[in-house]
């Protein structure tokens, strides 16, 4: 119970405060690029999402809003 | 036909605009892609324990995002299983493992609204076979700060499924699930980005896996996640590493820790290659029970079923409820042709075992499982 | 690894063309340069008053008698004739081809008012009736030609042609008229030299350019000298004398074809022709009767 | 317990959405003179902002890496080619780092304007711009007249008609 509380915490805390140095937009090149994104190859991340759960008790992270599958 | 004492400024912009009327003198500029794209993508999953192979799937899929009025944009997906194979029972024994044949299909699709500052996504997801029917619906947005260096993000989704197992030891069940996400992702500098991401799921209704024997599961589940992500671009080497952990945790008492790597590095004239490493580990459900047995019974009699123990006690001796830790090491080859078309190769190896398990030690007496998965895609924007 | 420039020497419109433009290899190179080639060859087959068979024949041998139907392309030329004769007060008219039955710039002669006085007379493009996609030349005998601005609009035709096709670098020179598809390969501009209009080999100066039109009308291209006094082919249609005041007038521009009518009708201009470059609000270079360089770059691509 | 998390995390949800609609600050106030600036430009020569005063200005930052710029170049080319002969000059600022990037951007995307470098960034700082691309209408008399973020297709209508105004009054 406690680490699910405690861990968040840290880790917004870290995020916040690490980006304390403001990125001006025309420094963002790099971000730019499509490798940088969290987003990553719509496909490629459905089949990992579907292998994983079918094959381990944890499932979803990064967003909500999949079916579910009768996969065993 | 009068001549018209026209002022400097009027008589050069009428002399180009009626230069500019002469027939074809201008090309049209070809658009650059307005982030429209298609993919098509092949899976081929196999995995087998020593002596069963075990499940093997082949599943064709398709994505197209199109770009719409500007300020919006709509997305769908179509994919196809074609899975057979045999699954064990219980545990991880060969004998009397189950074989079977399904056909899945399942789609979704998805709508995106474009904000000055943000943006809003409604998804609708569907799959059906045989035994199994799920629908989805979500709503998803995105919030950026002034500077375009924070942005919140915050999910809900709900979904229903109905269960109608072939061999009838239920029918017509259901399983609902809520789920909230919450999220920030930081622009920490010129090369980094950071994301953090919390997921909340309750769900109720029957988690049985009516296929396997003696898996009888709470009809309640919930289930939390924390996922951290960081890309940081090498300025050496122009390669991206992209690191994400993940900490799950469910009121079945099971307790996972995901490490995930990935180093994108561009190879010149089109070519990325992609090495992966993937370390998991999870803890077991707190009613799985080993692969030790009634001793009257023998198996798959869960332990004290002869002497009288409540029947309808909750127990399950579904390996992916047992302790265990999995590696999966990766490789993706991508080519990218002319400025629209990307073809990619991607070869996986994943191995489970009891003994993997992270700090603490795994269920014992599973066979490991070892699965090799290969994709190929070919994407094209427009 | 930068595309190879290709160079597509050819004849065309009684005058030295090239196209040169880069491409990843000679094959695809050829196919462009072709189908521009070909597009240059059809507007001068279309709008040559020496071939029987051209639109502007027909309407030549039809004056004074009938009117003929035109197609949208030559209506479209006729309509920006029409705007430039406004633009110029009346000097760049496309009906004083005919005053060239006097002139043979093969001989230094000078035809005398008798003779040029019925030219004249025919030389009056406010007198042409244009309806409904048709045009009449009231009086037998008169005469339409596109040569004030024909070269230049194939030269515009040609290069878009290149550039729906993909082409990124080079330019089409139809006689000293050029039209730019785009800079070197490496992003370089062009460096153009403009010819010095009394030595045949000479640069009067070099302009870098990597878009848009570097169009010339000068006093050099079909002329005599007679009694140190230079008679060039640019016309007055009132007068029917050659112009004298400017031995030539290069102007970079957007398009070709409003490159060149604006450099024609500077010529015409004579003493008026600074004032109307400024007004056309494009850059100039021009050299007068005494060889003195008179230009004017606005800052940006289109001049050095 | 479920319905509470539950409303809760709406709550948050509504509250975000509604900071959607709200306006950015812009960076630069209209009126005030736009800051000065000397770049080099593309082909040697330098390319200042007080030798373009008596022109309608249209300052556009810009970076290789950044899709909708490569969106407004057509649209920008369109501009300087039909409003040029009015008084209307495009300057393209290009904000890469390495000028390199913006060469091999321009080789395939033609610039028919002005084009300068500002590796450093010192003019995006002063003009204070939010995004990427950013664009600025500065008047003859070298004071701000409009400010824009961002290129999208409904933008080409809305920008041009700004255009064709201050033409319209620049005398």
């Amino acid at each position: 119970m406690k680490v699910r509380i405690f861990f968040p915490l840290i880790a917004s805390a870290l995020l916040a405060q690490a980006g304390c140095t403001t990125v001006q937009p025309w420094e963002k090149g790099k971000l730019a690029k499509p490798e940088m994104t969290f987003g990553g190859d719509r496909l490629e991340t459905r089949y990992a999402d579907h292998i994983y759960t079918s094959r381990e008790a944890a499932a979803g992270g990064a967003g909500v809003g999949g079916g579910g599958c009768g996969c065993n | 036909m009068t001549i018209s004492k026209q002022t400097p400024q009027e008589l050069a912009a009428s002399l180009l605009a009626a230069a500019l009327l002469l027939p074809g003198v201008r090309a049209q500029a070809d658009e650059p892609p307005q982030n429209g794209s298609i993919s098509l993508r092949y899976l081929d999953y196999a995995d087998r324990q020593p002596g069963l192979d075990r499940i093997h799937a082949h599943s064709p899929s398709v994505s197209v995002t199109a770009p719409v009025a500007g300020d919006w944009s709509v997305e769908g997906t179509l994919t196809a299983d074609d899975v057979s194979g045999a699954s064990p029972r219980y545990h991880t024994a060969i004998s009397g493992a189950s074989h079977m044949q399904d056909e899945r299909k399942a789609g979704d699709v998805a709508v995106t609204r474009y904000f000055r500052r943000g943006t809003l996504t409604a998804g609708a997801a569907y799959s059906t076979e045989h035994d199994y029917v799920s629908r989805a619906l979500s709503l998803n947005g995105t919030l950026s700060s002034e500077d375009n260096n924070t942005t919140w993000a915050f999910g809900l989704a709900g979904s229903r499924d109905s269960i109608n197992p072939v061999n009838h030891v239920v029918v017509d069940e259901h399983k609902r699930t809520v789920s909230v996400l919450a999220g920030v992702t930081r622009v920490l500098t010129p090369n980094d980005i950071a994301q953090l991401t919390l997921t909340r799921t309750n769900g109720s209704g029957y988690y049985n896996d009516p296929y396997k024997l003696f898996d009888n599961r709470p009809r309640s589940r919930r289930e939390n996640t924390v996922l951290l992500r960081w890309n940081h671009y090498v300025d050496a080497t122009g390669g991206t590493t992209r690191l994400g952990y993940r900490y799950y945790s469910d009121s079945f008492r099971i307790r996972a820790h995901t490490l995930s790597g990935e180093y994108v590095q561009p190879l010149g004239n089109g070519w990325t290659i992609v090495p992966e490493l993937r370390l998991y580990s999870q803890s077991a459900a707190w009613f799985y029970y080993d692969p030790v047995y009634d001793a009257t019974l023998g198996a798959p009699f869960p332990p004290g079923f002869s002497n009288g123990a409540d029947p309808n006690r909750l127990s399950s001796p579904d390996q992916r409820l047992s302790g265990f830790g999995a590696v999966t090491v990766g490789l993706k080859v991508a080519r990218e042709i002319g400025k629209l078309w990307t073809v990619d190769v991607k070869v996986e190896g994943y191995e489970q075992r009891g003994s993997w398990r992270l700090f603490h030690d795994g269920s014992p007496g599973l066979a490991p499982l070892r699965a090799r998965v290969l994709q190929v895609g070919l994407t094209r924007r427009w | 690894m930068v595309d190879a420039v290709h160079r597509f020497p050819f004849e065309s419109m009684a005058s030295r063309c090239e196209i040169r433009l880069a491409a990843p290899n000679a094959g695809t190179a050829e196919a462009l340069a072709q189908a521009a080639i070909a597009e240059v060859r059809r507007i001068e087959r279309t709008y040559s008053r020496y071939r029987a068979d051209s639109i502007v024949s027909r309407i030549n041998a039809a004056a004074g008698c009938y009117r003929v139907e035109c197609d949208a392309e030559t209506w479209q030329l006729l309509a920006y004739a029409d705007h430039l004769y406004g633009a110029s007060g009346g000097l760049f008219d496309i009906t004083s081809g005919v005053l060239r039955r006097a002139w043979d710039f093969r001989k230094p002669r000078v035809p005398g008012p008798d003779e040029l006085a019925p030219l004249l007379a025919l030389v009056d493009w406010a007198a042409v009736r244009r309806e409904d996609g048709a045009i009449f030349l009231p009086h037998a005998g008169m005469e339409i030609d596109f040569g004030g601005f024909g070269k230049e609009y194939a030269a515009d035709r040609a290069c878009a042609i290149l550039q729906q096709r993909g082409a990124r670098h080079g330019y089409v020179n139809l006689g000293g008229d050029m039209r730019f598809i785009g800079p070197q390969p490496d992003g370089r501009p062009w460096s153009i030299g403009i010819q010095d209009p009394r030595k045949a080999d000479g640069i009067a100066a070099s302009i870098a350019v990597s878009q848009g039109a570097l169009t010339t009308s000068g006093d050099y291209e079909r002329c005599f000298d007679l009694d140190g006094k230079r008679y060039c082919h640019v016309l007055d249609p009132r007068t029917g004398m050659p112009v004298s005041h400017w031995r030539s007038v290069s102007v970079l521009a957007p398009l070709a074809a409003l490159g060149g009518s604006v450099s024609t009708i500077a010529m015409l201009k004579e003493a008026d022709a600074l004032a109307f470059l400024e007004a056309s609000g494009l850059a100039y270079f021009a050299i007068d009767s005494a060889g003195n360089a008179h230009h004017h770059s606005i800052s940006g691509d289109y001049a050095s | 317990m479920m319905s509470a998390r539950i409303t809760r995390m709406l709550r948050t949800a509504i509250v975000l959405t509604a900071a959607l609609a709200a306006t950015g600050a812009s960076a630069l106030d209209k009126g005030i003179p736009a800051p000065q600036f000397e770049l080099p430009g593309k082909d040697g020569g330098a390319v200042q902002l007080a030798k373009l005063q008596g022109r309608l200005v249209y300052v556009d930052f810009w970076a290789s890496w950044c899709g909708p710029c490569r969106q407004s170049f057509p649209w920008m080319n369109d501009m300087q080619a039909r409003y040029g002969a009015r008084g209307l000059q495009v300057v393209g600022v290009n904000l890469d780092a390495k000028s390199d990037d913006a060469r091999r951007f321009l080789a395939e995307t033609p610039a028919r304007f002005t084009i300068a470098f500002d590796p450093a960034g010192a003019t995006p700082r002063a003009y204070g711009i939010k995004g990427m691309p950013s664009s600025v209408l500065i008047g003859p008399d070298g004071k701000v007249l409009y400010e824009h973020a961002g290129f999208k297709e409904a933008d080409r209508a809305a920008l041009e008609q700004v255009i064709q105004k201050a033409l319209g009054g620049a005398k």
